[in-house]
């Protein structure tokens, strides 16, 4: 509360009124365009029929969605910054880590607002997956959407006994030659991240801020590691996937046998959509994986933060996450704590079907890797361009 | 009466016309005798308003021409493209100067009708000009500039693209028209026995100036016209060919 | 003869190739290798598409207004303009300035400007989209119709003048029904740039201004081959046909281009 | 006075614009302006002639060439055979590629050629091709075959048309025969006459598309590998990046390109007379 008060005054500047009501009012029948990554068909789905429809419904708000990645929301609002425009095209992004950290370093976000929303009573914030996105505190500038653990998906026609380790996986790759790779992309770079935890020595080692020798050290061997193994990739190593999709796509085709996927459950809802042979399983090897949630900012140059307040509001309700959460509709874990909902809505998460093909969220919960800081990720996309594309 | 005088033009330091005058009564014919690039295109464009001059006049019947709009001259040019507008049928050509004047449709067809006679093109009257022969086209476009009965014509190298014989049958059928309209026109040309042929009165443009010769004799015995010199040359052969 | 023969006809297939392929993949689903067809074909894609249940046909709409708009203005700018210029001395090195923003690669030239769009609140917005597709239309409309006036032009224009016309009756009765062809080739060309155009759109429109291009670019990404063939079917189709009818004029602009 | 303003006009619409567009560039290259600007360096150029910046130009340039050269040859040899068989079927499908946009072209070259596309799928059920993995890469490649191939597709028939229209009307096919009273045979009227004719009268046009293929964005967006890039990837991925330093080499690598292009527009195109102006 002490933080809401003080931030009031600032708020009202910034054009959102004190209390929820007022919000509400403010925010019925205006448009709120929000920024996302649209590469996936099942999210895009949830959010077209089923949030884009609701809102439109419970609050008059036009949710208008357009394509953009995390790098194309930062250089966005970087050039808005540059040309000094006095309100942003965009009001709402969907963001992770790495986008947070550069959108505050540049002041682009919005808030605090998440304790000023209703339904931020109910989101799990002693998880440190989620008060912490890649070690940096939220504060209040993003609101947790959904919690996500990296999953590495394979054909168990072709693949008996997945890889464990990274050792594991080296003798695999040898013998099986172009049927591994990385996409270059966000999805990969969270692979590499959970390597290059193990390179550095285990969890403990990569924690908090980041630091320069640890990352130097670590990502030596790391590629190292990869150069070594890179020629027998997928088509030989000379090219990587750019995106989830065509990743996915490979996997499908036969081309490869192992995609991943950022999502845990994902594998459930592709092969339900006939994406994938039902061969396909997921699991986490036991060197871990990254498990981070995902959040929604507001542009701090919004017109119309009220109404991107309300959408926030209304997409982690419980409502909007207990379907979000259905593996058929898109599988992404809730970051409410289920405990704390009204007990209707308890009871109806606890029955959402259990995952078929993908672990249990409990099995692989021991196996998570926090996310180390954004520099880790800014670093690993440069450098893996320059260390083992170009090379 | 057209009076014409002191008109000169140059291209940025280059004088192409130098202080050009002359006179000509109403259903006279001038020819001008000019080898390419003496600037009698150039003349005729001050004329007829496609350019502006430095200075001097043009006058007919003193009013003055210089400052008046092309449209509104009523003088026409007629160039050695017969440049017919190639989207109308040869009728609609012949009456496009009669059609912009709001003249009655009655009076219109009559005029047009009595054009396309006088020139022998009434059974081509529906063609489009990309189905007329070269002498043909010239023909429609003498027409054309002649039925709204203009106070000059101005006639550049007017049968320079014909060949040899339907030049002399349109010499002879301008001659023909011209004295049935009572026109007056300002003919340029780089062949003499053209000159001759078309001309009541006479002059030579050369380098940008214009020597205007007092009659016919005049012109045939100034040496610079190379008539002399032409007829010597025909004549000695001539004799070779006797003895 | 016959290998000759055989050389045409094979071109003549590949050429046939793009359009039946993104036909095929319009009508097929469930795509898993090495199979070509499921069981059947499906429609559901078309079905999908037409009623309305994706973005594919708000944005048939949204590209259909902005191409014509745009083929529309720069057209008749560009018209104006080369007349003009056509009537300067050095009307070839006025022309010259024409062939900047029209040969730099428009992604690029929006990079050069974004900034200046983000400036005057034009980004993300139809209105930015509609201006920054003419900044490089109108130069290529300028230059195609500077091949239109030429000497026969001008000498027939002033012949006109000398007959009696006023400045707006050679306009009208003369100029226009000359350029006619030329006036609509040239805006078929510019509604063409437009319609292909994606580099430029993309930037300067934030993808807040989805025309065909945009989203067939989306469902590629996507990874869904089918709807992205529906939707470069609607972007191809409606110029093929256009273009068959209208064979024999595109033709003769063939003419023109060379001329 | 009407024409001042038209001029003034032309002018504001013409190269106010790219000049903006210039400047803003330059200054952001130079460190002068921009979100991190720390003043004047050469810093951001520096990296464009040694790093990845200076790979991604000669890619550019290799891949324009061997597209713009294959064009070349295609549609000699096409307006030729035409030019033989005016009623030939050809004549009507050489309009279809000029109806498809770079984008749907690379599409569909994409899903016919990839591992998993259409020509794979086909072998694969004739039992050709046993395993994706033996179908040859020809996208996402390193040659970049899949661009040059939609390059081609998209390019050659126009060219093969107005080639063939060029021949039309010099009347080159005529030409033919008086090269055969001559002795020469068909070969050798091709080569020495056909070829060199047809490329000079295109000289213009030749030179306006390889500046196009420069500039070629869509093709390598959909059929181009991570490295190399071309000019046009390289510049939108540098400006989209996390490292916020790439931006100013972007805008470096933007101002470079641009200016070559004024200059090749002013060498090439302008000195050479505009046929239609003359």
């Amino acid at each position: 509360m002490a933080i809401g008060c003080g931030s009031n005054k600032t708020s009202e500047k910034q054009g959102v009124p004190n209390n929820w009501p007022e919000i509400e009012q403010k925010a019925s029948n205006q448009t709120v365009t929000m920024m996302m990554w649209q590469g996936d068909p099942l999210i895009n789905t949830y959010m077209k029929n089923f949030v884009v429809p609701t809102v439109k419904d419970k609050y008059g708000i036009d949710l208008e969605i357009v394509p953009g990645q995390g790098n194309q929301i930062v250089s966005t609002l970087i050039s808005e910054q540059e040309a000094g425009a006095k309100t942003s095209q965009l009001d709402m992004m969907w963001i992770n880590g790495e986008t947070f950290y550069q959108l505050r370093k540049i002041k682009a976000l919005h808030g605090p607002f998440v304790d000023r929303i209703p339904n931020n009573k109910y989101i799990n914030w002693d998880s440190p997956f989620i008060r912490f996105d890649f070690q940096q505190e939220v504060d209040g500038y993003e609101c947790p959407w959904g919690n996500v653990q990296l999953a590495i998906i394979y054909n168990s026609e072709y693949v008996e006994n997945p890889p464990e380790t990274l050792q594991e996986l080296e003798n695999w790759v040898k013998s099986n030659p172009g049927k591994f790779t990385i996409g270059n992309d966000f999805t990969g770079m969270t692979l590499l991240k959970s390597w290059l935890t193990f390179f550095a020595g285990g969890p403990e080692k990569i924690k908090g801020e980041f630091n320069e020798e640890v990352y130097r050290q670590s990502s030596e061997k790391l590629w190292a590691y990869i150069n070594r193994i890179k020629p027998y990739f997928w088509n030989g190593g000379e090219t990587f996937p750019s995106s989830v999709a065509q990743m996915h796509q490979l996997f499908a085709n036969g081309e490869i046998w192992f995609t991943m996927s950022n999502n845990d459950s994902e594998v459930d809802n592709k092969i339900n959509q006939g994406l994938f042979s039902e061969n396909s399983r997921a699991y986490v090897p036991t060197y871990g994986a990254i498990q981070n949630s995902h959040y929604l900012g507001i542009a701090a140059k919004s017109d119309n933060k009220a109404a991107a307040m309300v959408v926030i509001n209304y997409m982690i309700s419980p409502e909007a996450q207990y379907q979000k959460m259905k593996p058929d509709v898109w599988g992404d874990h809730t970051i409410l704590d289920i405990d704390r909902l009204p007990q209707e809505w308890k009871v109806k998460f606890n029955e959402i079907p259990g995952r078929q093909y993908a672990p249990q969220r409990s099995e692989i919960q021991e196996n998570a890797l926090m996310e180390p800081a954004p520099e880790y990720m800014i670093r690993l996309f440069s450098d893996f361009r320059t260390e083992v594309m170009e090379k | 009466m057209i009076k014409v005088s002191n008109i000169s033009k140059s291209y940025g330091k280059e004088p192409v016309l130098k202080n050009i005058g002359f006179e000509l009564l109403e259903q006279h014919t001038m020819s001008i005798l000019g080898k390419s690039g003496c600037g009698k295109t150039t003349l005729l464009k001050i004329l007829a308003g496609l350019e502006n001059s430095d200075s001097g006049s043009f006058t007919i019947d003193g009013s003055d021409m210089l400052h008046m709009p092309p449209q509104r001259r009523e003088v026409v040019y007629l160039s050695q493209e017969p440049l017919l507008f190639p989207h109308m049928t040869v009728e609609q050509n012949i009456g496009y100067g009669l059609r912009i004047r709001k003249i009655s449709q009655n009076e219109l067809v009559e005029k047009v009708e009595v054009m396309l006679n006088e020139l022998g093109i009434s059974e081509h009257r529906n063609k489009m000009p990309d189905q007329l022969s070269g002498g043909q086209k010239q023909r429609v476009a003498f027409g054309r500039a002649l039925v709204i009965n203009p106070k000059v014509i101005l006639l550049d190298e007017p049968f320079g693209s014909l060949d040899a014989h339907t030049r002399e049958d349109m010499q002879t059928l301008f001659l023909k028209i011209a004295e049935l309209h009572h026109i007056t026109a300002l003919l340029v040309t780089h062949d003499v026995k053209e000159a001759l042929i078309m001309g009541r009165k006479f002059a030579r443009l050369d380098a940008g100036a214009l020597t205007v010769y007092p009659d016919k004799k005049a012109f045939i015995a100034a040496p610079e016209n190379g008539i002399k010199k032409e007829v010597g040359f025909w004549n000695e052969l001539m004799k070779e060919h006797e003895q | 003869m016959g290998i000759k023969g055989k050389f045409i006809n094979t071109t003549s297939i590949i050429l046939l190739l793009p359009i039946f392929g993104i036909m095929y993949l319009s009508f097929v689903s469930q795509w898993n290798y090495p199979r070509l067809f499921r069981d059947v074909w499906t429609g559901v894609n078309w079905v999908s598409t037409l009623s309305g249940q994706n973005n594919i046909m708000k944005s048939l709409g949204l590209s259909l207004f902005i191409s014509s708009f745009v083929a529309l203005t720069t057209t008749s700018t560009g018209f104006v303009l080369s007349r003009q210029l056509s009537q300067l001395k050095k009307a070839n090195v006025w022309l010259s300035l024409s062939y900047f923003p029209y040969l730099i690669a428009p992604v690029v030239l929006g990079v050069m400007l974004q900034f200046y769009f983000i400036k005057f609140g034009l980004n993300g917005s139809v209105v930015g989209v509609l201006l920054a597709q003419m900044l490089f239309i109108t130069p290529y409309s300028t230059i195609f119709f500077s091949a239109f006036w030429n000497k026969t032009i001008h000498d027939t224009v002033f012949q006109a003048h000398s007959l009696g016309a006023s400045g707006r009756q050679v306009y009208w009765q003369i100029v226009l029904p000359l350029a006619k062809p030329w006036i609509f080739i040239g805006m078929f060309q510019c509604f063409l740039i437009s319609w292909f155009e994606y580099g430029i759109t993309q930037l300067i429109g934030v993808g807040k201004v989805a025309t065909l291009t945009i989203t067939t670019m989306q469902w590629v990404k996507e990874a869904n081959p089918h709807l992205a063939a529906v939707s470069a079917c609607l972007m191809v189709v409606p110029t093929l046909i256009l273009l068959l009818i209208n064979q024999r004029i595109f033709l003769k602009q063939k003419d023109l281009e060379t001329a | 006075m009407s024409k001042k303003i038209t001029l003034v006009l032309y002018i504001v619409i013409t190269s106010a614009p790219i000049l903006a567009g210039l400047i803003y560039a330059l200054l952001y290259s130079f460190g002068l302006i921009g979100i991190l600007s720390k003043g004047f360096t050469l810093r951001y150029w520096k990296t464009l002639f040694s790093s990845d910046a200076a790979l991604c130009m000669g890619y550019t340039l290799l891949l324009t060439m061997a597209s713009i050269i294959l064009i070349l040859a295609i549609s000699l040899i096409l307006s030729y055979q035409l030019s033989k068989r005016p009623k030939s079927f050809l004549h009507k499908v050489l309009f279809i590629p000029l109806t498809m946009p770079p984008l749907i072209m690379a599409f569909a070259v994409f899903y016919w050629m990839s591992p998993g596309g259409i020509i794979s799928r086909f072998l694969n059920q004739l039992g050709i091709l046993e395993e994706i993995e033996s179908f040859p890469r020809l996208v996402n490649d390193f040659w970049g075959v899949g661009i040059i191939i939609t390059h081609v597709l998209l390019i050659a028939p126009l060219f093969t048309l107005l080639f063939t229209n060029q021949v039309k009307k010099e009347k080159l096919m005529d030409m033919a025969d008086i090269s055969y009273t001559l002795g020469g045979d068909a070969t050798q009227f091709f080569r020495k006459i056909f070829i060199p004719v047809v490329l000079k009268r295109s000289k213009h046009l030749i030179v306006l598309y390889t500046i196009f293929l420069m500039g070629t964005y869509e093709a390598p967006l959909l059929l181009g590998r991570s490295t190399p890039r071309v000019l046009t990837i390289f510049i939108t991925e540098k400006l989209s990046r996390y490292n916020l330093d790439d931006i100013p080499v972007a805008y470096a690598l933007t101002s470079f390109y641009s200016v070559a292009i004024m200059i090749t527009v002013q060498i090439f195109l302008t000195r050479s007379k505009n046929r239609s102006w003359a």
